[in-house]
């Protein structure tokens, strides 16, 4: 089944075309949307099994040989990131069941996920640049649906900021493309990093290493493109901003280490400082929002923020502990993130706010809800041992042997702040006097409290069984670290 | 002629970021497409303007002009027609639900804690 | 955009099966000589507007009883099985095939399956201009 | 019962508190809670003899193996010395909490589910051979601490206090765990035993300091040194059991265990010997000093216990100079770790006590206020007569073992004179100083505490309730520490010979073997050539007449400024997180996108134009470009002059028009540049754009209408040079990268295969629909997800149906 590396990509595909004919039937769209999930989830976990035991997989389209057909490639960080996308949006979905609202449901709103879906799955496997253009496209098309639909005020305003912000990034990412093409004559990344690697570090490369950068960056949400982030996020309704929180902007992040491991590994004297310098500012600027507003919201979103500054930090330190941190840490923060969003908008529900200042008290009637988000909140901020310790452990050691110490302490320090980010909405929430209105039917909060929980429990495997990751971990980093193990599989047989 | 079209690509892409810094919603909206057009320009450029033919196969050619950038153009060319169209409509909605096009009173910080 | 000039009209539909027909012929002309699915299919909708031009939307939906999301769901299922369809020869993804058949009328034709692939473009493109078009025409 | 198993006893019996608080709500679930402790405090009881010959015992449970993560336990003098203080006097908070707590009123399950969360994490902690999980134990203390402070999560003091002690003790986890990395990484293990045997490779190396310091901040915030004492008084919000357990006898004490596990790593330093010296004496006084001033009883006893600890971290200090010297004077030193050991048992002692006797006040006269408080001597005896016997000892006096540890406290302070690391012989004379001086303000709270509430005044009319002497249940477990008390203070040698002196060869493993090698006995009466005995009688004294002046001196505490109080930089500091990020935030967070892309712009055209110049990027070749020509300049012309137009129209219709004159160039630049089928898509694209834009803006109101006026020089000069940088570096970079086609395209294979393997003949279509069809499939779909998200745009109008709801959106 050589196909197979495209079926996380492709199922997605085909049950939200399918869904397209009966779109005002909203039982149908669920089961069709639920079904492509699982399917999708299946195929990506064979998949994983498949990569596992037989190394990175590759095709080229059309049966041409590469480089001259597009390419998709599955190595270890590619399939994980597939799966992990999957998988939230699997609980998406869920929980949108009872918390979305017909009329959106009646607007293609699970075939916009599904086609979203397609984009992050089709970005973080295919092996072209120019196709990664495409994928790019079709997540951020589908994004601009879901960010809008629905119509209230502030999702149309802040649309037009968020579309207005990628369009530009998409015509960066065009002629950066168009660059590069220039440079070396090819789309296939592969066939790019082999030539790069024989051109040497030439000073347009590294021009074009920072355009990269930029055109990812603007994406992965990081100083200084960042600006547009939270309040573009905080429009839509919560199963949306938990999609974008928990993917797009990793999907950015990818491409980054994608592209800082494969191609620009000649000049990492001025790189991959420059991406340690921006991962810090990153954190710096995230701390400050994370902090800066009493809205449930705004807090987690700045935490996106913070987790890509850490996710790079590991990446610059291009050295093994701090590469595999970033991929650890980076399916951690998918995972986390999306449980955090969904028990924020619980919270929301519950309160018919996301000011903090105006509830208090929830732990007494809903203390199932309180614990989970506490849990949670611990995982985020890295607290053994749950998901996100492991990687941060990892970061900062990777930071040490590369003797950053000033910047590795920085990034210990930074966990604090997230602490007290996340600390602060349960003291808020959750303790002191009970205030603000309490309506939400029991039956409401056990639909929605399901799959969040659920969620919640996944992260706590994901940091406790950490051991069984690590083989799959320290894959994914054997190949960001060598990227011959990338390119021979893609030129297998062929030269 | 590739120094020229780049200086005429660099002066879309001012008179491009120039609108789409304006308050106006249409004007950034028309400066988006300014940059799509500079985008592709650009991409016809890197892939050289010196071909003699254009890259349909006849007998007895052999200097075809680069096909990849001519097809990844057309790649760009029908997505940033979608993303325009979109857009527009955005805009149409927007100024209907808000009743303006001036993107200075579309902050929303008011709600912001 | 109400025009009840029967004049107009009937030289209005006589246009459109010409844009009609030039744009079957470009997107057959497409893998040899410039053209393709999609200049077609946009080609068609420009026709298509044409009609709305001269008639109003109500009329043309009557003319044309055609669901545009469900055409470009078509469009996008008809491309993806012509793609998908090497799944089950187990050779990658989008591998064509073509080959030289003779039909009777036509003559030796190459039957190409990168035709049926720019076919689900053709519909797309006509499924989604017109679905922008209307949708901007028909709000109040 | 491995050891392992027996660390994580606790917090697996914690999972079925919940249920048995719900379902056998008659039986106080205490009961249940104290099986544990009491199990564990006999368990760890059997390992006592063969400690002290000695033997040690070890104990893994793999966690993260592939990345030499594990939980070690490993058992020795010093650890097994904890353990049994944190199950034995955990047996008795448990116990007195079921008389303190009330079954019906109290969140029962709730309580016990955080203490024996807390109790596992403490073993942990004592235990751990391993660093990353002492880290991962260490930091479940700090978040079982923070809940149990906040156990009455309705109180702003409690919610603020557990805040506070979270963050400053977390915060000196992460640094510890910082320190922990560095160590890993030097000597290549985790294992503090493996660590410890290779301390003198560690210590060439330059992050080795680093490691030192970042351990020491993990200690001192936790055991609250100075200045990170402060969230310790804050943290008397919690129920008294837990001020008794966490908070003066085990958890803090997790610090000083710390250090001395640590200082057969780093006391080869001598930065360890002083900042642990140092940081501990200048606490001791510091703490002394300010319990004098508090009013409340618990407050007193917080910076009693701040105090005390800064004692026992500056003997650790004292002892550590043991690395650092030789012969005869290494058990000169040796005698100060011994000292601090015994003190550590002692205070744990009369500390317990007095904080139980605190909670038995506050229970009985509903308040902790010693200015309410007096003369609840002959109505509550028994409680007064614990509590005298934690004061004495606390104060040093003679029939109680504080008195004991206390001298040789400041025997251990005089012997400094001996050695002389940075000058220590002469500056070490301040240290004897400063503990004398500390030791007379801690006799002064010792008698304060116990005759202000206890003798004086009865005054009933300022106490909530009418006080009575507490039940039999709560007197037990004071009365059990208070017996102790006495009973250490005669028979000494058997607490030094069973608990100290193990614990002594764990930290000094260098000079002794095994526990008997130690040669300490504990001694009441040193002769009349002791010095510490005249220091001792010059404490009592002074602090005699202190004590008596007390209202005429304590008007100095007001002297000090408040502003530059500790507490008031830890509000500071919160008050920045909570107001002053927002004031920064808002500087820039404006919501205006124009602002945003502004700063967006000006970092690309920054990053690109420095790059550019420090790698000298800039290239420009003349070969091999097309030539210009004449219609080519025409149509570039045009281009300009239509883009002009846009840009200074002030009508709409215009701007739209000109648009889509410039689309038309560009598709004449598509036609001369040999690309027809782009020409032919760009063309069509360009009119059904054009007629879209016409459509949607048809309403829209006269361009410029908004800007007339508005639009100064300042913001259209600053968009011109964001825009002319952009424009620039496109310009720049695209010259550049056509200077450089360092390697050819791969173009040349589409036009040799179009034919023969593709079978078609316009090789831009064939690309499209089979070399690069994929790309073509999803761009479609772009086209398809658009048409879905215009219908979603004009028919679902949410805003209109449901009002404009800010539930979502605020």
């Amino acid at each position: 089944m050589i196909n197979l590396l495209l079926f996380p990509v492709l199922i997605p595909f085909l049950f939200a075309a399918i869904s397209l004919f009966f779109p005002k039937k909203v039982k149908a769209q669920r089961i069709t949307a639920i079904t492509g999930l699982l399917l999708a989830l299946v195929s990506a976990i064979i998949l994983l099994v498949k990569v596992k035991t037989d190394g990175v997989q590759a095709l080229t389209l059309g049966s041409w040989a590469p480089p001259f057909g597009i390419t998709m490639v599955s190595d270890m960080l590619s399939v994980l990131l597939v799966t992990s996308s999957i998988l939230i949006s699997l609980f998406v979905v869920w929980y949108s069941f009872s918390s979305i609202g017909e009329e959106r449901e009646k607007a293609f709103y699970y075939p916009a996920i599904l086609f979203m879906l397609t984009g992050v799955n089709g970005a973080f496997t295919t092996g072209d640049i120019f196709n990664m253009f495409v994928f790019f496209e079709v997540l951020l098309m589908s994004s601009y649906v879901l960010i809008v639909l629905g119509g209230e005020k502030v999702q149309l305003r802040e649309s037009i900021k968020y579309i207005l912000v990628n369009v530009i990034s998409s015509s960066l990412f065009v002629i950066t493309v168009g660059y590069l093409y220039s440079v070396v004559g090819t789309l296939n990344m592969a066939d790019i990093s082999i030539k790069l690697a024989d051109i040497g570090q030439t000073g347009i490369v590294t021009v074009i290493a920072v355009l990269f950068l930029i055109v990812f960056g603007i994406k992965g949400g990081i100083f200084p493109l960042f600006f547009w982030l939270p309040g573009s996020y905080a429009a839509p309704p919560v199963p949306v901003l938990a999609l974008f929180g928990a993917l797009l902007t990793k999907v950015g992040v990818y491409a980054i280490i994608r592209t800082y491991t494969l191609f620009f590994t000649t000049d990492v004297g001025y790189t991959h400082e420059l991406l340690m310098i921006i991962s810090i500012i990153t954190i710096i600027a995230g701390c400050i929002g994370a902090l800066a507003y009493f809205d449930l919201k705004q807090i987690i979103i700045y935490n996106i923020v913070i987790a890509v500054g850490v996710i790079l930090f590991g990446v610059s330190t291009m050295n093994e502990s701090g590469l595999m941190g970033s991929v650890f840490y980076l399916i951690h923060d998918i995972l986390i993130k999306g449980a955090l969003f969904l028990l924020i908008g619980i919270i929301i529900k519950i309160t018919g706010t996301s000011n903090l200042r105006k509830m208090g008290g929830l732990i007494k009637h809903y203390p199932i809800l309180g614990w989970s988000y506490l849990i949670a909140a611990f995982g985020l901020a890295g607290i053994p041992p749950l998901s996100g310790f492991v990687g941060k452990l990892l970061i900062v050691q990777g930071g040490l042997e590369g003797e950053y110490l000033w910047q590795s302490i920085f990034i210990l320090a930074s966990s604090l702040v997230v602490l007290l980010s996340a600390i602060r909405i349960f003291i808020y929430a959750f303790w002191g006097e009970e205030k603000g209105s309490h309506d939400i039917s029991p039956k409401l909060y056990r639909h929605l409290m399901a799959p969040t929980v659920t969620l919640v429990a996944i992260t706590v495997l994901y940091g406790v069984g950490s051991e069984f990751l690590v083989p799959f971990m320290t894959d994914a980093t054997s190949v960001l670290l060598d990227p011959s193990v990338y390119t021979d599989a893609v030129f297998e047989g062929v030269k | 002629m590739e120094i020229l079209m780049s200086i005429l690509i660099g002066f879309l892409f001012m008179a491009a970021v120039y609108l789409i810094l304006s308050r106006s919603l249409l004007r950034i909206i028309i400066g988006t497409g300014l940059l799509s057009h500079g985008t592709h320009l650009l991409l016809l450029t890197m892939g050289g303007l010196n071909g003699k033919a254009a890259p349909v196969l006849k007998d007895g050619v052999t200097d075809y002009a680069d096909p990849i950038p001519q097809a990844l153009i057309l790649t760009a060319i029908v997505i940033s027609f979608g993303v325009t169209a979109f857009s527009l409509v955005l805009a149409y909605r927007t100024y209907k639900e808000i009743g303006t096009d001036n993107m200075e009173l579309m902050k929303g910080t008011e709600d912001n804690d | 955009m109400k025009t009840n000039d029967l004049i107009i009209q009937t030289t209005t539909k006589v246009v459109f099966f010409i844009i009609f027909l030039f744009s079957i012929h470009i997107f057959f002309a497409g893998h040899y000589t410039p053209g393709g699915g999609f200049v077609g299919g946009l080609l068609m909708s420009s026709a298509i507007v044409l009609l709305l031009l001269a008639f109003d939307l109500k009329t043309v939906q009557e003319m044309l009883p055609i669901n545009y999301t469900i055409l470009t769901a078509i469009g996008l299922l008809i491309s993806l099985a012509t793609a998908a369809g090497s799944i089950f020869f187990n050779v990658p993804f989008f591998t064509h095939v073509y080959d030289y058949f003779y039909i009777p009328l036509l003559g030796e034709t190459s039957i190409h399956t990168a035709m049926f692939f720019d076919t689900g473009v053709y519909l797309v493109v006509v499924g989604v201009t017109m679905t922008i078009i209307q949708m901007i025409g028909g709000d109040e | 019962m491995s050891l392992i198993f027996a660390i994580f006893t606790p917090i697996l019996i914690a999972l079925l508190i919940p249920f048995l608080f719900k379902r056998v709500p008659k039986i106080h679930t205490g009961w249940f809670v104290l099986i544990v402790p009491v199990a564990l405090v006999s368990f760890y009881a059997t390992y006592l003899p063969s400690i002290m010959s000695g033997s040690t015992y070890i104990d893994e449970l793999p966690w993260i193996p592939s990345l030499g993560i594990s939980f070690i336990s490993y058992i020795d003098g010093l650890s097994l010395l904890f353990s049994l203080l944190i199950t034995g006097i955990g047996s008795l908070v448990v116990l007195y909490s079921i008389f303190y707590l009330d079954k019906k009123k109290e969140k029962l399950g709730n309580f016990y589910v955080y203490l024996l969360i807390f109790m596992t994490a403490m073993l942990g902690v004592v235990q751990s051979d391993h660093l990353i999980s002492l880290y991962f134990f260490w930091e479940l203390t700090s978040i079982s601490s923070f809940l149990l402070i906040g156990y009455w999560y309705t109180r702003d003091g409690s919610r603020f206090g557990a805040l506070k002690s979270m963050m400053i003790t977390v915060f000196g986890g992460l640094m510890m765990l910082g320190g922990f990395l560095i160590l890993g990484i030097l000597g290549d293990t985790f294992s503090i035993r493996e660590l410890i045997a290779q301390t003198t490779t560690l210590a060439t190396h330059d992050l080795f300091v680093w490691a030192l310091v970042l351990v020491l901040l993990g200690a001192f915030t936790k055991s609250a040194q100075f200045p990170f004492y402060i969230w310790l008084p804050d943290a008397m919000e919690a129920p008294t059991p837990v001020s008794a357990y966490l908070h003066s006898a085990t958890m803090v004490k997790a610090g000083l265990y710390l250090v001395a596990r640590f200082t057969p790593i780093f006391a080869v330093s001598e930065v360890w010997v002083w900042l642990v010296t140092g940081v501990g004496i200048v606490t001791l006084l510091w703490g002394s000093f300010f319990a004098v001033k508090q009013t409340d009883l618990k407050a007193i006893l917080a910076f009693s216990t701040v105090s005390q600890l800064g004692l026992i971290m500056s003997l650790l200090g004292i002892g550590s100079i043991a690395y650092h010297v030789s012969g005869d004077l290494v058990t000169t030193y040796t005698f100060a770790t011994f000292a601090a050991i015994f003190h550590l048992i002692n205070h744990a002692t009369f500390k317990g006590s007095l904080f139980m006797i605190a909670g038995i006040v506050d229970h009985e006269t509903g308040t902790r206020d010693i200015r309410k408080l007096g003369g609840l001597m002959s109505l509550m005896p028994v409680s007064f007569t614990i509590a005298l016997i934690g004061s004495l000892s606390m104060a040093g006096v003679p029939l109680f073992n504080g008195f004991l540890s206390k001298e040789m406290f400041l025997d251990a302070t005089l012997s400094l004179q001996h050695f002389n690391l940075y000058a220590m012989d002469t500056w070490g004379i301040l240290i004897p100083i400063i503990a004398w001086v500390a030791s007379v303000f801690t006799f002064v709270y010792s008698l304060y505490f116990v005759f202000h509430t206890f003798r004086g005044k009865y005054k009933p009319e300022q106490l909530p309730k009418k006080a009575h002497e507490a039940p039999l249940g709560m007197l037990v477990s004071p009365g059990i520490l208070a017996t102790l008390v006495i009973v250490i203070f005669f028979v000494p040698n058997f607490l030094g010979n069973t608990f100290v002196k193990p614990a002594v060869v764990a930290i000094q493993p260098l000079t002794y073997a095994v526990p008997a090698d130690v040669g300490f006995t504990i001694k009441a009466w040193h002769g009349f050539d002791s010095i510490a005995l005249y220091m001792t009688l010059g404490i009592f004294l002074v602090g005699f007449v202190l004590y008596k002046l007390l209202p005429k001196w304590t008007a100095i505490y007001q002297a000090i400024p408040s502003k530059l109080s500790l507490n008031k930089m830890y509000d500071g500091l919160m008050n920045f997180a909570d107001h002053g990020t927002n004031r920064i935030s808002s500087l820039y967070m404006t919501g205006s996108i124009r602002s945003y892309l502004l700063y967006m712009f000006a970092a690309i055209i920054m990053l690109l134009a420095s790059t550019l110049w420090i790698k000298d990027a800039f290239v420009i070749s003349f070969d091999n470009l097309a030539p210009i020509r004449f219609f080519e300049i025409l149509i570039s012309i045009i281009l300009v002059v239509g883009t002009l137009t846009i840009l200074f129209t002030k009508s709409r219709l215009t701007a739209i028009i000109a648009l889509g004159a410039v689309g038309y160039t560009v598709a004449l630049f598509f036609i001369i540049f040999k690309a027809p089928d782009l020409a032919l898509t760009q063309l069509v694209i360009e009119t059904v754009s054009v007629a879209l834009f016409l459509g949607a803006f048809y309403y829209l109101p006269k361009l410029n209408k908004h800007e007339k006026g508005k639009e100064d020089r300042g913001f259209r000069l600053g968009n011109f040079i964001i825009a002319l940088g952009v424009g620039v570096m496109v310009t720049l970079i695209a010259i550049s990268s056509h200077s450089q086609k360092l390697v050819p395209s791969i173009s040349q294979y589409y036009k040799d295969t179009v034919y023969s393997e593709a079978g078609g003949g316009n090789i831009v279509n064939v690309i499209l629909v089979d070399y690069r069809g994929f790309d073509t499939l999803f761009e479609i779909s772009v086209l398809t997800i658009a048409s879905l998200g215009i219908i979603g745009m004009i028919t679902v109008r949410l805003a209109k149906k449901k009002g404009d709801r800010k539930i979502e959106n605020k």
